[in-house]
């Protein structure tokens, strides 16, 4: 399977995600450029966190300019996998591939801690590997992962089984007091009606490893490759 | 012309030395140049000759002081390099900038010995929090710091906060960073080979921090508060992009020598870059990408516009250069060669506005003052402990002492950093070191940044010893051997004889603790006159230590990990408590003679704590430092959950027992089948060990001393201390 | 030569944390006669450009395209010739 | 009743890499004519005061005392009564 991550300027995570891809999973991985305006020719596109352009403006409104974000948005079109985490969350909600706004934390503070994650469900390519309800560590670390979309889209999400992870504790207790940075129903991560697009602020790659703190985000990973086999 | 020399920070006995340097009088510009490279900030005349006593060499020395950044060799041709520099006076000023700017500032350091960014620290020293002065700044110092590290995806791993008055107004804001090369692939700052092109790249010059660098140098007055130009603004996008090109760059051998641009910009880059390398450097600031129309020639030189870097160039590649820059939307720009005649030539549009030689630049008059003890040291020792009543509550006692904000969790701070990306942090804040692999080999290193400015007030050269004492104890604990150390000297004015009277005998310190622990000082910075009209700070030397550990079995971290585990104290009781944070917070007290530190004995002690590390018998390991054994005990417990049952036996009063900050002093809990070989690997190493009692799975932090117990506590209770006391306050 | 002075504002509906955080300090300072405290942007940029109307068009295109996120934001804004 | 709308910018002299950065992008896009792009604050208060005097003093105050860092930024406000 082949895996492209793109680097935009100070996508700081690329890196990270590169480094599970190839060297944990041995799956063959490249770089894709943001200035690339060249058809995608791998199977996954990966939108890693990080701070592109700065987050100067808003988090990812710069960025979904970038030519190969219309690339992305073509292979998105034709059912390419699209994985954007953290910042990449960021740049597919604002270029209309995932609905709603990643808004500051409400506590308007950087938040960097490990964080306990419910897998709603495990019938999507992204989270076979899981148990629907499992609960999972998986660190988050950003300025502005407070999901907000208004009430008919929130319900949409809903219904269709959209939200795949909400905050939780450590016994999967989902509830304002277990939700880091505000968001809408404890929304950690979501995807497009296809199924094809996922966006979460947290980062699986950095739960990747037992040496760093657990290894339970490889599975999302591992969910999409066992998929493609 | 005569009187314009003060106005540029310098004496009339310096003027009167450049005079005969130059043989003729210097003009406004060039003036201007000796004024910001003469500074204490970028010539070191009070210093240099003081830090001839640190050791700086050694075995796994590659670089030590004098290039941007040290290196050591961690094996396998793998460097680490690592720096630590001060930026207390604009954060003083502008808190969030001044922080921010600071990091960008150290990075640039590492990147211009050619590695690559793995972590930062930071030291932070404030006013009591009480004080919404102090909160304010403690706030937007963290985010300046947390803003500019986070964007950059550097992981803030590690550091030290304090809360003293001696800090109300001049806050110590210490960052350092650490980067990871092939030996092979060292940058160093020369300026080789005539011909060869002068580039600048990064961002635009400005008039950002006209004059930081003599700015830096000169006490903080109500009239320096209006000079608030000297604040520059931090652009951490820019930096990223900066580090991303020059890794690339550094791929190939265009490059022959690279200096960060700090204090006093293009000036103190092209001279020294010149004089390490014997010569000389022509540049015309007409060329210089600028972002405001009009700036005068000086101000061009001097501007201390961040996010900037000197390249020197292989004759002919400047394309080759300019093209990967220009990937990363990024300019590389042309604006002069290098010389062979030893001079700094300013042209202007191509006429000349000034030409001093970049060794007289670079030489500032060095000064050695008289060393007069202080007044104050004749009698700040004198304590008689049977004036101090002892406590008769102690579970009141420890709930104090850990909601003391010196002590108290910093999670506060911490989680506002971005302390995992890159993947290697093993050990998280929050223990005694950082500890992060290195991806594909079975090594790690650990880092700390230490001070303790209390101790190092009372007494200079015993405080000194002791911060690096207790600095390697911290790597030790966590499996580490302490192999090198960067430090940030903050002190007074070096003017005023107690002050440098401190300086003399902390280096003094430093250099004995240094030398017997075989970590030499392989780089640094000096931050002096950080006094206000309520007087100077605590002489405070802040140390980065960098520890190896060479099997990831190793990795040792303070938490309690099993019910039933044993609690064992290593190491003997001192009866003193000077400086110690019981005195003060209890007491209210800064007088006393500091804890006995023998240095022989706390290598012993460390070597033989590796020793049991490295040999796998051991589950947790905490050094006891602030706060004493309880605090020690009570940070284990609460950070791994478990209650504890423990019984500690001396003949030294209890409160001297419990909060009293012995040193060479451990705990560890170790599996109780294990005892015996801990017993006989201590033996070689003449340290002795005694059981304390057990981690137990009931919530409840019990200890008796002499049988009696004294405390107990639900762990809920210490915890809520421990952990809230900093948020609650804001 | 015209100036755009361009307002950003959250929509009405949407809770502004960093306005509520501004109020309470504001009110912990002594001000307590206050409400509705809310953050916005004001971006200021300069158009190179004579007629007023062809300024006008480029500015709603700006605030269209990048400067504004209309899930949660709206926008005014006025030319000021220079 | 006054509302208070302030405009808090960054001096002049003061580099503002926010704006720089969203200037590269509008250029990127085609606006080619534009520069010196400015991205500061707009903050909105209502005030519980009915005498303007009273009302721009206070806004004053608080400017002075919070919402504004005189290191890099300066402000200006009008009131707006509601
Ligand atoms: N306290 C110190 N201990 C050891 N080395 C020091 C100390 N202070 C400064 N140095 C060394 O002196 C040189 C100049 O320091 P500095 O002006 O801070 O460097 P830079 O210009 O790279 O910021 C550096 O090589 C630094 O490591
Ligand atoms: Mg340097």
């Amino acid at each position: 399977m082949k895996f492209g991550v793109i680097i935009f300027p100070a996508s700081n995570c690329a890196e990270d995600c590169y480094y599970v891809l190839s060297s944990l999973l041995n799956q063959n991985t490249k770089y894709l450029w943001h200035k690339s305006s060249e058809a995608i020719d791998t199977d996954v596109v990966i939108l890693s966190g990080g701070f592109s352009f700065g987050d100067y403006l808003r988090c990812g409104a710069i960025a979904r300019f970038s030519p190969v974000m219309e690339r992305v948005i073509e292979f998105a079109g034709k059912g390419g996998l699209v994985i954007g985490i953290c910042n990449g969350f960021q740049i597919l909600t604002e270029s209309g591939l995932l609905p709603g706004t990643l808004m500051k934390n409400t506590c308007l503070k950087f938040i960097c801690s490990p964080q306990y994650l419910k897998v709603e469900n495990n019938y999507s390519v992204f989270s076979k590997k899981y148990n629907s309800g499992d609960v999972i560590n998986c660190p988050i670390a950003h300025n502005e992962g407070n999901y907000f979309a208004d009430e008919n889209t929130i319900n949409k999400l809903e219904k269709n089984n959209q939200i795949l992870f909400r905050y939780c504790d450590e016994n999967g207790n989902v509830n304002d007091s277990t939700n880091p940075n505000g968001s809408v129903n404890n929304i950690a991560g979501i995807i497009n009606i296809e199924g094809n697009v996922l966006g979460l602020m947290p980062h699986p790659e950095r739960s990747s490893e037992k040496i760093l703190l657990c290894d339970d985000g490889i599975k999302l990973f591992k969910s999409i490759i066992e998929s493609y086999n | 012309m005569t009187e314009s020399y003060k106005q540029v920070g310098l004496s009339e006995d310096e003027y009167n030395l450049i005079l005969k340097q130059l043989g003729r009088e210097p003009n406004e510009l060039e003036l201007n140049l000796y004024g910001v490279m003469w500074s204490e900030h970028c010539g070191y005349k009070n210093s240099k000759l003081l830090l001839k006593m640190l050791p700086v060499k050694g075995e796994r020395v590659l670089q030590g002081p004098g290039e941007n950044a040290g290196a050591l060799d961690i094996g396998d041709g793998d460097a680490v390099t690592m720096k630590v520099e001060s930026h207390n006076h604009p954060s003083a000023l502008s808190p969030y900038q001044g922080a921010a700017t600071g990091v960008g500032g150290i990075v640039r350091d590492i990147l211009a010995v050619g590695a690559y960014p793995v972590a930062n620290l930071n030291s932070l020293y404030f006013g009591k929090l009480e004080k919404a002065h102090q909160r304010y700044l403690l706030a937007e110092v963290v985010k300046g710091i947390a803003d500019y590290g986070n964007c950059l995806g550097i992981p803030t791993v590690a550091g030290e906060v304090h809360f003293d008055d001696a800090y109300e107004g001049n806050c110590l804001v210490n960052a350092m960073c650490v980067g990871l090369t092939r030996s092979e692939d060292l940058k160093t700052a020369f300026a080789k080979g005539p011909g060869n092109s002068v580039m600048v790249v990064g961002n635009l010059t400005g008039r950002d921090g006209m004059g930081g660098a003599s700015f830096a140098s000169q006490e903080l007055t109500k009239e320096s508060e209006e000079n608030r130009s000297a604040v520059q603004v931090g652009d951490p996008f820019v930096e990223k992009l900066l580090i991303d090109a020059c890794m690339e760059i550094f791929q190939n051998e265009n490059v022959i020598g690279v200096q960060d641009m700090g204090a006093a910009g293009i000036i103190s880059s092209t001279s020294e870059t010149a004089s390490k390398a014997e010569t000389g450097i022509e540049i015309d600031i007409d060329l210089v990408p600028k972002r405001e129309s009009g700036m005068l020639p000086y101000e061009v030189m001097i501007s201390e516009s961040q996010e900037r870097m000197l390249l020197i160039v292989k004759e002919g590649k400047e394309n080759e250069v300019n093209k990967i820059f220009h990937k990363w939307d990024l300019h590389a720009v042309k604006i002069g060669n290098v010389t062979d005649d030893g001079m700094i030539r300013v042209l202007n549009n191509g006429i000349k506005v000034g030409e001093v030689p970049a060794k007289s630049l670079t030489n500032p008059p060095l000064y050695k003052k008289d060393i007069i003890k202080p007044e104050y040291l004749n009698y700040i020792e004198l304590l008689d402990y049977k004036d101090l009543p002892e406590p008769d509550n102690y579970n009141k006692v420890i709930l104090i002492m850990l909601d003391n904000h010196n002590i108290a969790s910093k999670e506060w701070i911490y989680r506002q950093y971005d302390h995992m990306v890159q993947l290697n942090t093993v050990v998280t804040p929050g223990s005694d070191a950082a500890v992060l692999r290195i991806k594909g080999k079975n090594k790690a290193i650990a880092l700390t940044l230490d001070g303790n400015g209390r101790y190092v007030y009372l007494n200079p050269e015993k405080g000194s010893e002791i911060v690096i004492a207790e600095a390697c104890r911290n790597l030790v604990a966590s499996g580490a051997k302490p192999i090198g150390v960067t430090d940030c000297l903050n002190f007074g004015s070096p003017e005023k004889p107690d002050i440098y009277y401190q300086l003399y005998y902390s280096i003094k310190g430093l250099a004995n603790a240094c030398n017997k622990f075989n970590t030499p000082v392989v780089s640094g910075n000096v931050s002096l006159y950080n006094d206000t009209e309520y007087g100077s700070i605590y002489p405070t030397p802040t140390v980065g230590v960098l520890g190896l550990i060479e099997d990831l079995n190793h990795i040792t971290d303070i938490k309690f990990k099993n019910a039933d585990d044993c609690i064992y104290l290593i190491g003997n009781f001192s009866n003193e408590i000077g400086g110690s944070e019981y005195l003060f917070e209890i007491h209210k007290f800064v007088k006393g003679k500091l804890p006995e530190l023998n240095l022989d004995i706390e290598l012993y002690t460390q070597n033989a704590i590796l020793e049991i590390i490295r040999n796998g018998l051991v589950k947790s390991c905490h050094d006891v430092s602030d706060g004493g054994i309880a605090v020690n005990l009570a940070e284990s417990a609460v950070t791994g959950n478990f209650g504890i049952d423990v019984s500690i036996n001396s003949n030294i009063r209890k409160d001297i027992v419990l909060f009293g900050e012995h040193q060479s002093m451990f705990v560890i809990s170790a599996e109780k089948k294990n005892e015996n070989k801990i017993v006989g690997i201590l033996k070689k190493f003449q340290t002795k060990m005694s059981y304390l009692g057990s981690v137990t799975d009931e919530k409840i932090f019990k200890i008796s001393v002499n049988g009696n117990e004294i405390i107990n506590l639900d762990l809920a209770q210490i915890s809520e201390n421990y952990k809230n006391s900093i948020s609650k306050m804001f | 030569m015209f100036k755009a002075n361009i307002y950003v504002t959250l929509k009405k509906s949407i809770f502004d944390p960093q306005g509520k955080a501004a109020e309470n300090s504001l009110v912990t300072l002594g001000f307590k006669n206050i409400r509705n405290t809310r953050i916005g942007k004001f971006i200021e940029i300069e158009l190179d450009e004579n007629d007023k109307n062809i300024a006008f068009e480029i500015t709603k295109e700006m605030c269209e395209k990048l400067l504004v996120n209309f899930n949660i934001e709206t926008y005014r804004f006025e030319l000021e010739e220079i």
